[in-house]
């Protein structure tokens, strides 16, 4: 790459020392990173550094690798972003930290040499059991269920899935896994491939949709079909999208850490990495303002804590 | 007997009152004034991004340029990225060597765009709907062939050089094979009668066919033409990201066309030039890149690409109103009014 | 609105033009036309190609806009915007050129824009087919009112554009050259029914090529030359020979500067040739040396003949041969090096990219041998091109000037420049003068006429007998697609033409 | 009846039918057309597809959710088809539709929160925003004499850029509009879904104004020959514009029902249908340049689009390869247009050699 000491010599929009944080999420016009990107903005405000938010309208990789590079133009301090690709931006990403910006991933990680640290909502196998514990719960431990998912080349939801598969062969026999298919986080489509999963899979039982918009999706496609109350649903999603059909019993229950709490997380990660306090290696600990402390685990992970699952009971308690 | 002087105007006449270099002058402006006011645009790094985001489009103008010259248009083009990507992909997968698995990528494209110009030109199928057509298969396929995966394993050496630049200039080494190709065209289009031959068939193809033009087999080659670069354009596409997937280049036809037509090229064909076509591209990159640094998200980059169109299409219309309004109104003021009488006439509408 | 007719003092005519002038960009098409026809009158209006009766008329329906001039209807001046404008002021226009939607019915095509409609608004097909049915057969034809417009014949086509003007119930009926494609039989058909619309009191205007047709129908007659009034006259006081000089403006004689040629070798050989729907079976030679015309009736299929040879159309059976040597079908490439040069008969679409430059279209043709390395240059092309502009005294301001902005009779010398420097062996060239002033059009004639004195075998199809009887050492008739007759220079009258151009027409119908 | 069968090219019954209709008793003339149609052509693989993909699966048919379905997923595209054929016919092309609906459906939420508008106007509203996007549309491409895929292409960009704008990263959720609204996206009368029955008085509107009134008819005249219409007088402009504006304001609708079809919209909504609706309408045997063509055979093309993107991953090819199956599907309907054509034309030749 070029230009690389001039980069980080060149400072930060605000000057003064205050640090420039970029967020980039896979693209815009998606809740769920309307969530996240809103704590991470008071995060950055918490430590009176400058916040952006810029992203692609599409969550294709070569669609973020422009926001990345611009990114690298401007010289900002740090950049957290969710990947569309775990390979296809490292290029881009190795020049933006060669030009002195620090990379944080959160959501959804790239892989490890391309950014300094991860900040996973959770594990990835607390995850993947939640989902797995509650559509086992409510569809009585049996029977055929299927998966809606993101892109097909989503690297967290790939993940998940692989767990899932995992866990459901090793501790719930009875639950044969049928089918997966992809809504491309699109409501049309994923509402579309929910009907098509429900046309060529008659006597399914239960879908798993680990994504916010994939959920959605088929809880609206459920609430209003013959389908409804027999074939159960659950996956990620967050409370305002679901908390129609909790209400009206399409959904027993699904499960989301908080997005605004994983964008603040990742905003003070942003910062420890900025001032210093950690450079990305295991053990390293720092505070992430009202969260309290924290500590880089093996492969430069953060991880943000369990997910919570919401239902009838606590939905109202949530607003995001 | 006297010969004939060789132009009816003047050469700076020539040179600045054209259609390209309005563009070129506007290309000009918006870097100036980018440079001028758009902080970290005069940065080093710039150039390089602008130019390796902007390769992939500059490289399918080309031989799109000549495409709608002939009247014709490819919509085709970003799936036949997509899909030399994703043949790219599967190929150096099973462990075919990168530059075999290149080459038929290369003739894959080839044989895309040999596909769609056997059907435009021998068969006589409108273009607009063939593409339509080659669009969705093109990208089924490639979405086919990949199914849900990318290939990201592509030997080193190849994806550096994608991205290398030359020396410390910030260029980038595709620029080379970039330039060999536009002169190529350049020298094709401007400079052969070949060329010549597309202007005609874009013009009036009925005259070029009686002129001896074959205009089956010029519309076929350029088609083809269009294929091979779509795919070097793949080849390039997948080699910068380092992965091959099959929606690569998604709705990248539509940008190319918009520049192609914002460089001065006429939808109706016959008329435009590749400097032009250049500018255009270049005018889209730099627009698209200094409002990306300002924080100006992708949507009023939409908007403002959509407007320069419209307005590129529309002044072409507007000034010949404009002509036609004076010229009537010259020959009004000139000779005697002979227009009909006021009071009687009242038949008619005061339209044209 | 335009006054009724009745509103109007007697006397008044129903049409009048004075002065009219248009131009069509550098193309001076009228200068100072005038025109006056009464009610209940048939006009006729003559001129030679080009002279600008087309626009004339094209002016009177809205289709263009005159420059200047005084257009009264019924004494009040008018000015109309569009066609709409003068079909409510009930006039109705039968162009030159058919002008049908090939995907609609031969009823919808009668009645488009103003359909009957029942009660409810909808378009009333039982009507229209009725109504239909009925003008077809007042005109005595056999045409299913339910078949597409599509692939209907020059003649059938013009039956509907006259069935189509008959139904809208014009005070002012115009037809151009509506009998150009029609058989004896349906021009009495038609004859009838005009009469019979002058004698309800309606004014016609009949543009026709053929004087004895002008003298059966018409009243009047009124003479145009170069887009200026010449004459007007009552038909039963003038003869044929007064109009032509009219027309013409000069001796006829001098038009055709013919020498008599020195005929030497076959140049071009047609055997056979067949294409459906176009021509069958026809067979004929071209010598050095000779001009060889070939006559017909528009539509006969003269044209797809000449394009079938020349290879920008194919055909199904037959060979052509150039000098002994075969040229492949459909490759106007080949007929070119086989010495082939091809004027067609549509300047404006065929003949030159009137868009491109002067240099590049005259050397259009030649342009591959140009270049050096591959590399064409704008230079090349000049060089090239400037001594045949020279040598034909094409008249233009610079070599990169647009062939669009030329006239008529210039773009035909460009278009001529442009085969010539191909150096061919054989010339076909499609209505040679169509729509040029009678200087450049003696200038054409002495041209060919030179040519085939150094041994150019020249094809020269015309629709205008003169030129084909001045010019002609030979004359080949076509009738529907087949010759039906080959004329020594000396034998050939307009009799014996005009008989060969329609007998089997009148046969069958 | 032998008109059913492929006959010899010239046999004279094929020859008659072109040339004199009239000959036909009036039965046989209007069953001949019928059996002869591009749209029971294209009716007949919809049949199919349905059939094979019961027979693996009767639950695609058999089930009063998949009924529901069947009728239900085409109906939005099916409103675009309907104004893009109208568009086409006029040798014209609307690209922007896609635009148009993300615009009216971002629109229709936004209605819904900030106004508390009812449900009828908030429909109105996204009818007539649409109109007036198609109008632009119209005023630009008839004023301007400039190619109509130019200029949708540039207002494609542009309404796209205004809805991304507008929404950011704002999306409507289905509790941001009332239930009596989301409802006409899933209720159903008579087992016929409310959305469908919409697309169908449209359709049946849009189908009896080309067919029987005087403007529709001047639209085929308009695409079939743009300059024999100005000699005739027609008023080529108006129709035009009309035309963009009816593609526009079903653009619009669509916006709408989206909206209460699927109760989440966000900025991207409607992105890239555009060209699923010219590939419907392609399909439905309207020729991209204009004069032929009927909405029937749009609106069957639009649903046979949708239907084989649903049937594939029953009868077993994976959804990855749909959009190979619609590009193969479209090319291979202009070619059998072109065929049909050719044929037609020969006949009429070959009929007049014979007179
Ligand atoms: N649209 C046009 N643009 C430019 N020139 C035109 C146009 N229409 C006609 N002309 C020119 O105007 C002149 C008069 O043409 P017009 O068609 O009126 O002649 P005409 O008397 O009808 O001839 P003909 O007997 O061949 O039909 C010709 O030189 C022709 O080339
Ligand atoms: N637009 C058309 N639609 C249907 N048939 C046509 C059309 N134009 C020409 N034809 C047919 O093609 C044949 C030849 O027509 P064309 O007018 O070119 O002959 P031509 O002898 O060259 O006449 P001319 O040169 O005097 O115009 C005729 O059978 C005619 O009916
Ligand atoms: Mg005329
Ligand atoms: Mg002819």
């Amino acid at each position: 790459g070029g230009g690389s000491d001039s980069g980080s010599g060149s400072g930060g929009e605000g000057g003064g020392g205050a640090t420039t944080v970029t967020f980039l999420p896979k693209n815009l016009g998606n809740p769920y990173f309307e969530a996240s990107d809103a704590g991470g903005k008071k995060a950055v405000e918490e430590f009176g550094g400058t916040f952006d938010e810029v992203g692609p309208q599409e969550a294709t990789p070569d669609a973020q690798v422009q926001y990345i590079n611009t990114v690298a133009q401007q010289g900002i301090n740090a950049l957290v972003l969710s990947a569309n690709d775990p390979t296809a931006i490292g290029d881009a990403l190795e020049e933006a930290r060669s030009a002195g910006t620090k990379v944080v991933t959160f959501d959804s990680d790239t892989e490890p040499q391309f950014r300094d640290v991860f900040v996973n909502q959770a594990s990835a196998e607390g995850i993947a059991k939640s989902q797995v514990d509650l559509i086992a719960e409510q569809i009585g431990d049996e029977g055929k269920v299927a998966i809606l998912s993101a892109a097909a080349n989503a690297t967290n939801q790939n993940t998940w899935i692989e767990l899932m598969k995992k866990d459901l062969a090793a501790n719930h026999p009875n639950i044969e896994l049928v089918d997966t298919v992809y809504g491309n986080d699109d409501d049309q489509e994923s509402f579309d491939k929910t009907a098509a999963l429900l046309q060529s899979n008659p006597d399914l039982k239960g879908i798993i949709s680990p994504t916010t918009v994939g959920i959605a999706a088929a809880a609206r496609y459920l609430s209003d079909s013959d389908f409804k109350g027999k074939v159960q649903l659950t996956g990620l999603g967050t409370p305002n999208q679901m908390r129609e059909y909790v209400k009206d019993g399409t959904v027993k229950g699904f499960a989301l850490w908080n997005p605004e709490e994983l964008g603040y997380l990742a905003a003070f990660t942003a910062q420890a990495l900025v001032d210093g306090t950690i450079t990305g290696k295991e053990g390293d600990k720092f505070t992430a303002g009202d969260l309290g402390d924290y500590t880089v685990e093996a492969d430069g992970v953060v991880v943000l804590g369990e997910p919570t699952v919401f239902n009838a009971d606590n939905i109202d308690d949530f607003d995001f | 007997m006297s010969t004939y002087p060789e132009h009816a105007r003047p050469l700076w006449q020539r040179l600045l009152v054209t259609r390209e270099s309005a563009v070129i002058f506007l290309l000009v402006v918006v870097v100036l004034y980018s440079i001028l006011n758009v902080p970290f645009f005069d940065g080093p790094l710039t150039l390089t991004y602008l130019l390796l985001d902007v390769a992939p489009i500059l490289l399918i103008a080309l031989p799109m340029t000549m495409v709608i010259v002939t009247g014709e248009i490819d919509l085709s083009v970003a799936s036949v990225v997509g899909l030399s990507s994703v043949l790219l992909g599967v190929l150096t997968q099973a462990g075919m060597p990168f530059v075999g698995a290149a080459v038929v990528a290369l003739a894959a494209g080839a044989v895309c765009g040999a596909f769609n110009g056997f059907l435009v030109a021998y068969v006589g199928l409108p273009s607009l709907a063939v593409t339509i057509g080659t669009l969705a298969l093109f990208r089924g396929l490639a979405v086919g062939l990949l199914g849900t995966t990318a290939v990201t394993e592509f030997p080193e050496t190849w994806t550096d050089l994608a991205k290398a630049t030359i020396g410390s200039t910030g260029i980038p080494v595709v620029v080379i094979p970039f330039l060999v190709l536009a002169v190529g065209f350049a020298v094709l289009l401007q400079y052969s009668s070949f060329g010549r031959g597309i202007y005609d068939i874009g013009l009036n193809d009925e005259a070029a066919r009686f002129t001896g033009v074959n205009v089956q087999r010029s519309k076929f080659t350029v088609f083809v033409l269009t294929g091979l670069v779509s795919a070097f354009a793949g080849i390039f596409f997948t080699l910068r990201f380092g992965s091959a997937r099959g929606d690569n280049a998604t709705g990248l036809e539509l940008q190319v066309i918009a520049a192609v037509l914002l460089g001065g090229v006429s939808i109706f064909g016959g008329r435009g030039k590749l400097p032009g076509v250049v500018a255009g591209v270049l005018l889209i990159g730099v627009i698209s890149s200094a409002l990306r640094l300002q924080g100006v998200t992708v949507n009023v980059i939409n908007i403002i690409i959509g407007l320069l169109l419209v307005a590129s299409v529309m002044s072409t219309s507007v000034l010949e109103a404009v002509s036609r309004l004076r010229s009537r109104s010259n020959r009004r003021a000139a000779g005697p009014s002979r227009a009909p009488a006021a009071g009687a006439g009242t038949h008619g509408r005061h339209t044209s | 609105m335009a006054a009724t007719a009745s509103d109007a003092p007697a006397g008044t005519p129903t049409l009048e033009l004075r002065d009219v002038a248009k131009s069509f960009g550098p193309v001076v098409a009228l200068s100072s036309a005038s025109l006056s026809v009464d009610a209940g009158s048939i006009h006729a209006l003559v001129g030679e190609n080009g002279a600008g009766k087309s626009t004339l008329i094209k002016i009177v329906a809205g289709v263009h806009r005159r420059d200047s001039g005084d257009f009264l209807l019924d004494g009040i001046h008018v000015d109309f915007g569009s066609t709409s404008d003068s079909k409510a002021a009930g006039i109705a226009v039968i162009y030159q050129e058919p002008t049908l939607f090939p995907d609609l019915s031969v009823t919808e095509n009668i009645f488009m824009g103003r359909q009957p409609l029942t009660r409810g608004r909808r378009v009333d097909r039982a009507a229209m087919h009725t109504e239909a049915t009925a003008l077809f057969s007042r005109l005595g034809v056999a045409l299913d009112p339910r078949r597409p417009a599509q692939g209907l014949s020059i003649a059938d086509q013009q039956i509907i554009e006259i069935a189509k003007a008959i139904s809208l119930d014009a005070r002012l009926l115009i037809m151009d050259e509506p009998t150009a494609a029609l058989s004896g039989v349906e021009v009495d058909r038609l004859f009838a029914v005009a009469r019979s619309l002058r004698d309800e009191g309606r004014a016609l205007v009949f543009i026709s090529h053929r004087f004895d047709e002008v003298f059966a129908l018409c009243d009047t007659v009124t003479v145009m030359r170069d887009g200026e009034y010449v004459a007007t006259k009552p038909v039963a006081e003038t003869d044929e020979d007064e109009i032509v000089a009219l027309m013409v403006g000069r001796e006829v004689g001098d038009l055709f500067p013919k020498t008599p040629a020195t005929v030497g070798e076959v140049v071009l050989e047609v055997e056979g040739l067949d294409a459906v729907g176009q021509f069958h079976d026809v067979s004929f030679q071209v010598r050095e040396g000779e001009i060889v015309g070939l006559a017909g009736l528009v539509g006969a299929g003269r044209s797809e003949i000449a394009r079938a040879v020349f290879g920008v159309d194919g055909y199904e059976r037959g060979t052509v041969t150039m000098h002994g040597r075969p040229v492949p079908p459909s490759n106007p490439r080949a007929a070119i090096a086989a010495g082939m040069a091809f004027i067609p008969e549509d300047r404006r679409k065929q003949g030159l990219v009137t868009d491109a430059s002067v240099a590049r279209n005259v050397a259009g043709v030649i342009r591959g041998g140009l270049s050096r390395l591959g590399i064409l240059t704008e230079g090349a092309e000049n060089r090239a091109a400037s001594p045949w502009a020279q040598r034909l005294a094409v008249k233009t301001g610079a070599l990169d000037m647009n062939a669009a902005t030329m006239s008529g009779g210039n773009q035909q010398k460009v278009v001529i420049a442009k085969w010539l420097a191909t150096n061919p062996k054989l010339l076909i060239i499609d209505e040679p003068t169509r729509g040029i002033d009678v200087g450049t059009k003696s200038e054409v004639h002495r041209l060919l006429s030179e040519l085939a004195g150094q041994g150019l075998a020249i094809l020269m199809i015309s629709s205008e007998l003169p030129e084909v009887l001045g010019m002609a050492d030979r004359v080949l008739v076509v009738c529907e697609g087949r010759l039906t007759a080959d004329i020594a220079r000396d034998d050939a009258t307009p009799e014996s033409v005009m008989r060969a151009a329609t007998t089997s027409l009148e046969a069958q119908r | 009846m032998s008109a059913a069968q492929s006959t010899e090219p010239s046999t004279p019954d094929a020859v008659e039918r072109l040339v004199e209709p009239s000959r036909q008793p009036r039965g046989r003339r209007i069953l001949t057309t019928v059996l002869r149609s591009r749209e029971l052509a294209i009716l007949i693989v919809l049949l199919l597809v349905i059939a094979a993909a019961t027979l693996t699966t009767p639950s695609f048919l058999f089930s009063s959710n998949s009924w529901r379905d069947l009728l239900l997923t085409p109906s939005i595209l099916l409103l675009l088809a309907a104004g893009q054929a109208v568009v086409v016919i006029t040798r014209n092309v609307d690209l922007s539709v896609g635009s148009v609906l993300g615009l009216t459906a971002y629109l229709t939420g936004r209605l819904f929160i900030d106004t508390g508008l009812p449900v009828v106007a908030v429909i109105l509203a996204g009818l007539v925003v649409g109109m007036l996007l198609g109008l632009v549309n119209g005023v630009l491409v008839a004023f301007g004499r400039v190619p109509a895929l130019v200029i949708t292409l540039g207002t494609l960009y542009i309404y796209r850029g205004v809805v991304l704008t507008w929404a950011g990263s704002d999306r409507i959720n289905a509790d941001d509009m009332p239930r009596s609204f989301l409802r006409l996206g899933t209720a159903s009368i008579l087992s016929i879904p409310v959305l469908t029955i919409i697309a169908l008085v449209v359709l049946v509107g849009v189908g009896y104004y080309l067919y029987s009134a005087r403007g529709g008819r001047e639209l085929y005249a308009i695409g079939s020959d743009p300059d024999a219409a100005v000699l005739y007088g027609l008023d080529v402009r108006r129709r035009v514009l009309a035309a963009f504006a009816l593609s526009g304001a079903l653009a619009g609708l669509a916006g709408v029902l989206f909206a209460a079809r699927y109760g989440t919209v966000s900025s991207g909504a409607g992105t890239g249908i555009e060209l699923q609706a010219v590939a419907a309408v392609v399909i439905g045997g309207v020729a991209i340049f204009g004069g032929s063509g009927t909405v029937w055979g749009a609106a069957i093309g639009a649903f046979l689009l949708v239907t084989i993107n649903r049937a594939l991953p029953i009868v077993g090819i994976p959804d990855f390869w749909q959009r190979a199956v619609v590009g193969g599907l479209i090319i291979g309907a202009i070619v059998l247009d072109r065929v049909l054509a050719n044929r037609t034309a020969r006949k009429l030749t070959e009929a007049r050699e014979d007179a």
